[in-house]
């Protein structure tokens, strides 16, 4: 992999789409739209960039595991918050794992790249002692139950980010996919 | 009064342009370790956190909420403040009004600002009126430059003095580790870089910065048992600024008293303080540009109006100097703005331990004058003593 | 250790109705017809330009004492804004150069205005001179700041 | 406690689900200027007066970086301290509480603000979430507080009706409270027939959209004495934060309101809170937050607070009342929130109440929550004087 430079300011406007300044919807009471729009730029640092590498190249999901408490963290993460000790020992966790809970939201917001309804859930992967918050998908919603066996699905384009899984979905021998 | 206030502890990042190899949470978590290893605690040792940044410079509503992991806040108390430029130094007053209440023993206070995640410039486009001047509004150049102008009209002094006063920022920030410029600058250099608006030019304001400090605050039982000699915030003061001169591009038809004027002269009174030149030793002063180190220096009082520039001409602010100012490198060196009133604290009270490096101030240290400035001309002072 | 660099991008794009409150209201709804007001504490008696509804001396409401004002004015502080700055107003860099100037308006002495200025040639803008607002005309007016262009420079 | 510090005045605007015609600074100085009417105080610089203004907003609602600039003017910060706590409003109280407490003032005016009705709060709490692996996904605190809900309710059986009476018992309270925005007698049917938001919680089972502010003075004992013949004495008080990524916590256990509540519990000496306290005024975003935070502030035992709703006791007239002043069900702003718990309870102590007043309510607790899922909370006690 090329080392990629972070991207300049300009590159980063490129990306919103100019509108006008604003515009008055009512002159009493006075009353007008004003835009507030900024693209921000996040550097994941190095336990994220690490677990988001291995999610595009290999599909692996990987852990954190701290030496301390024990408790093996996915997706992980720098510090402990509990011990408040870096993590440096990672592990690799199935793609597998039990339904913690989950929602069916029916509202589409401008951020969301597809219509509602969108299904959110909370995974606890073989082998993490926390959960992984993503998308559910391939779901019968009238099935879906806490303790449900999940299995994370990949998308084929991978940037190197947590939309890098798809969603988790339903392991067929539990569940009931479409 | 309440319980008297110490610092023990004092940590902070280096300051860069770029930190690209760390997210917000593992750089406050950088500045917070090292507040604890300098006072030699854990944790598990702090009863209380109050952290601060601009939300959205980084664009995190509840950035506290977002930094738990990395400020060590997990099931412990803690507060968000925000008051823009002056944030930093707000979150220590933050911090000194709950050691003062007797109820917790040690406060940790973090201030931090990561600007590679957006140009701020933008950012504070949106501390402007939408409906009136949001639109025009572009950073604060303008303020300082109508600062340098009057100033120079009025007592006759020269760019070249402003000049001079940002060599030195760059001299002390050199000596400094963990400034984010240390540029080695002559006179010619400053008078050839850009103007930005005149007299102010590229080299006279400051940079933006990632960076993040950390303090640990106790009370007295606490910090006669500290690693490190404790160095006392004796007394606070903050004043803020009315809209209308905001609003008026910060420029007043006729000029007023300053929030600076008002919250000095009440700090001054309240601890004896008659001769401030006399009786404080170490100044770090919050000088977004260097153009805004005269008017700050006669607003505290540190020499009679018009009197700033002749004492800089004569280098007396070094850090050889009778007067030393921002021996740190100031907020011209180093700007992570929700840090940046934080660190003046950190680095007086460096100065006061006599930890700070090569940067140590020559003369006797045992009080100083910190100070955040920010938004429309508001202010926090902090006055610091080696003694009780 | 990967020695990559990720970052994401996350835009923020909020979109506000925002309310002038009657204050502002009605000195946007002024300039729709050309007018420049402002409105007097009953405290300490002075004008606020913009009108607020407080006055941060008095902490007392501003009432109804409007104040028509002069379109001309002296410039007492101006600054030239050169640098591409990207406007989250607009989602978009903001068009430079163009000056910007705080502006006693002639019988508003308290309070300074804020707007651009015609003229952008840095040697040609001093302290002292004599400005007039230009107004769109009537019909392209929409109660807004933008209502007056610039101020020219008279005299 | 070195210094005791009681409640002077509150004021308040009326809640509504927009304001069109007030501008932020209008919208704060309105309570503000009710309460020095009211109270005759002034903002003083030789302790006759109001010291210092701590307000409460956000930048991201205001749309406005350093949002207390439209707070200055109106309360008292010109050439005098103002500081503002970005989190929820019982925040502001608490760090008033303590200023006073250390010495350094002796009254202070606390002032929150929000209009939430200028923009999609929803997008402003997708900001409020972490970007590397929460915000991408384009979660708001509806959809994560439903993940919450299905979880809690699951663990502990609890009922989307008992979710549903929580709504009917808020929204009625609410017909006494002149301020008040939703007020009305539902039905359950018709809190389970109202629009499914995110499963579980559906559109009556939120707080609806709201604007306004709330203000309130505190003071150091012996000038609330001189100023008020109704004190109220601010008696314990506790905050705590957890961990932010939902993953990451139980959420069904909200341990950092117990960890909040015993630090306030302690400082004022409750040993059991379901007697020591006469009324509760709580942040409840969602309906079933009513009886997660029910258990979280030991009230009752963990998974009980289903049963402690049907049996009646957080009714008025029940032994340990909830929200008689309709809570956020029935429309309070963010960030106002918690401040606005302390001015209903403060109206409930000194007996201002009407038709939901509390027989011989002594002690109230007030609670406010921030971020995703209740991460934070405070907690606040309040005596009669």
């Amino acid at each position: 992999m090329p080392n990629k430079k972070p991207s300049n300011y300009a590159d980063m406007f490129h990306l919103i789409s100019p509108s006008k300044p604003f515009n008055v919807s009512s002159l009493d009471p006075y009353v007008a739209e004003i835009r507030l729009v900024m693209p921000y730029r996040y550097f994941p640092g190095p336990t994220a960039t690490r677990f988001f590498v291995e999610l595009r190249d290999n599909q692996r999901i990987l852990g954190i595991k701290c030496r301390t408490c024990g408790i093996v963290y996915v997706p992980p993460e720098t510090i402990c918050g509990r011990c408040f000790e870096k993590l440096h020992e990672w592990v690799e966790v199935g793609n597998q794992g039990v339904l913690q809970t989950y929602t069916t939201s029916h509202y589409t917001l401008p951020i969301h790249r597809n219509q509602a309804p969108r299904i959110y859930g909370i995974v606890k992967l073989d082998g993490a002692d926390t959960g992984f918050l993503h998308h559910l998908g391939e779901v019968d919603v009238e099935a879906l139950h806490i303790g449900m066996r999940m299995e994370a699905v990949f998308m084929e384009e991978r940037a190197g980010n947590v939309l890098d899984i798809k969603y988790f979905r339903p392991v067929s021998s539990s569940g009931s996919p479409l | 009064m309440g319980e008297r206030v110490a610092i023990i502890g004092i940590g902070q990042t280096d300051h860069r342009y770029l930190r690209s190899d760390i997210n917000h949470e593992e750089m406050i978590y950088e500045a917070v370790r090292k507040a604890l290893e300098d006072a030699d605690l854990t944790i598990r040792d702090i009863d209380t956190i109050i952290i601060d940044n601009m939300d959205l410079f980084e664009g995190h509503y509840l950035s506290d909420a977002m930094s738990v992991d990395g400020a060590g806040m997990y099931l412990k108390p803690g507060l968000k403040m925000n008051t823009g430029g002056t944030s930093g130094g707000t979150a220590v007053v933050t911090g000194w009004h709950h050691i003062a209440s007797g109820l917790f023993e040690t406060a940790l206070v973090i201030g931090w600002e990561k600007q590679d995640a957006a140009p701020s410039i933008s950012a504070l486009v949106t501390a402007r009126e939408p409906l009136y001047d949001r639109g025009m509004g572009a950073g604060a150049v303008g303020i300082f430059a109508t600062m340098g102008l009057k100033y120079m009209r009025e007592y006759g002094c020269r760019e070249e003095h402003a000049a001079l006063a940002r060599v030195i920022m760059a001299d002390n920030a050199r000596r400094n580790p963990h400034a984010h410029l240390k540029l080695d600058l002559t006179i010619e250099d400053v008078l050839k870089s850009r103007v930005l608006v005149w007299p102010v030019r590229l080299l006279h304001m400051s940079p933006t910065s990632c960076g993040a400090a950390a303090l640990i605050l106790s009370n007295e039982n606490k910090s006669r048992r500290a690693a490190k000699p404790p160095v006392w915030i004796k007394d606070i003061e903050t004043a803020h600024r009315e809209q209308s001169v905001w609003r008026g591009g910060c420029v007043e038809p006729n000029p007023k008293v300053t929030a600076i004027e008002v919250a000095a002269s009440k700090l001054y009174r309240r601890n004896n303080i008659t001769k401030p030149s006399r009786d404080i030793d170490v100044w770090e002063l919050y000088t977004p540009s260097s153009w805004a180190l005269f008017p700050w220096m006669e607003l505290f009082s540190i020499c009679e109006k018009g009197e700033a520039w002749r004492l800089v001409e004569k280098e007396v602010i070094r850090i050889e100097g009778e007067i030393p100012i921002e021996p740190s490198g100031g907020v011209v060196s180093t700007n992570p703005i929700g840090a940046s009133g934080l660190i003046r604290v950190a680095e007086a009270a460096l100065q006061l331990r006599g930890e700070a490096g090569e940067r140590q101030v020559t003369k006797k240290a045992e009080t100083a004058i910190a100070t955040a400035w920010g938004a429309c001309h508001w202010i926090v002072i902090l006055y610091l003593s080696k003694h009780l | 250790m990967s020695a990559e660099l990720l970052e994401i991008i996350i835009p923020l794009d909020l979109r506000y109705k925002y309310s002038a409150g009657p204050h502002l209201g009605a000195f946007l709804r002024a300039l729709k017809v050309g007018k420049i007001i402002a409105n007097r504490c009953p405290g300490c008696r002075r004008l606020q330009l913009p009108p607020t509804p407080v006055c941060g001396r008095c902490h007392i409401g501003m009432g109804q004492d409007w104040v028509e004002l002069s379109h001309q004015g002296t410039v007492i502080s101006y600054s030239f804004v050169v640098d591409p700055i990207f406007d989250p107003g607009l989602g978009d860099m903001r068009p430079v150069p163009y000056t910007i100037a705080a502006i006693v308006l002639d019988g508003g002495p308290d309070v300074a205005f804020f707007h651009k200025l015609q003229e952008n040639d840095p040697s040609k803008v001093k302290e002292g001179m004599r400005v007039e607002a230009v107004f769109k005309p009537l019909q392209e007016r929409a109660g807004t700041i933008e209502d007056i262009i610039h101020f020219r420079t008279i005299g | 406690m070195a210094r005791r510090v009681g409640v002077v005045a509150v004021a308040q605007t009326k809640f509504e689900e927009s304001k069109p015609t007030l501008h932020l600074q209008d919208l704060v100085f309105e309570p503000v200027q009710k309460i020095l009417q009211e109270t005759g105080l002034k903002f003083t610089d030789d302790g006759t007066g109001i010291d210092a203004t701590i307000s409460c907003s956000q930048d991201h609602w205001d749309g406005w970086t350093i949002s207390s600039k439209n707070v200055v003017d109106g309360a008292g910060g010109h050439l005098r301290p103002e500081e503002k706590v970005a989190e929820d409003g019982a925040y502001a109280l608490y760090y008033a509480a303590l200023s006073i407490i250390g010495g350094h003032y002796d009254c202070i005016l606390v002032v929150a603000h929000t209009k939430e009705s200028q923009v999609d709060g929803r997008l402003i709490e997708n900001a409020g979430l972490e970007p590397l692996y929460s915000r991408m996904l384009g979660l708001d605190f509806t959809s994560c507080a439903a993940l919450q809900a299905t979880q809690y309710m699951h663990r502990y059986g609890i009922s989307s009706q008992q979710c549903a009476q929580v709504v009917v018992k808020n929204r009625r309270n609410a017909i006494y409270n002149p301020y008040a925005q939703s007020p009305g007698e539902l039905t359950v049917t018709d809190v389970l027939g109202s629009p499914m938001l995110s499963d579980p919680i559906r559109l009556l089972d939120a707080k609806p959209v709201s604007d306004g502010a709330s203000a309130l003075i505190v003071a150091v004992e012996e000038k609330v004495k001189k100023w008020t013949d109704k004190p109220v004495w601010i008696e314990g008080m506790g905050c705590c934060y957890d961990r932010h990524y939902l993953g990451y916590r139980d959420l069904t256990d909200p341990i950092s309101l117990t960890e909040a509540a015993k630090r306030a519990y302690n400082m004022a000496r409750i040993s059991n809170p379901r007697k020591n306290i006469d009324l509760v005024e709580l942040s409840e975003y969602y309906s079933y937050q009513e009886l997660l935070w029910s258990e979280g502030l030991l009230l009752c035992e963990r998974g009980d607070g289903g049963r402690l709703l049907e049996s009646r006791a957080t009714q008025i007239g029940g032994d340990i009342p909830i929200n008689p002043s309709g809570g956020l069900l029935s429309g309070v702003p963010v960030n106002v929130a918690g401040l606005n718990r302390a001015v209903e309870a403060v109206a409930q102590l000194r007996g201002e109440t009407g038709g939901s007043q509390i027989d011989g309510a002594k002690r109230a607790l007030i609670h406010g929550t921030g971020g995703v899922c209740g991460q934070m909370h405070c907690v606040i006690i309040l005596k009669k004087g």
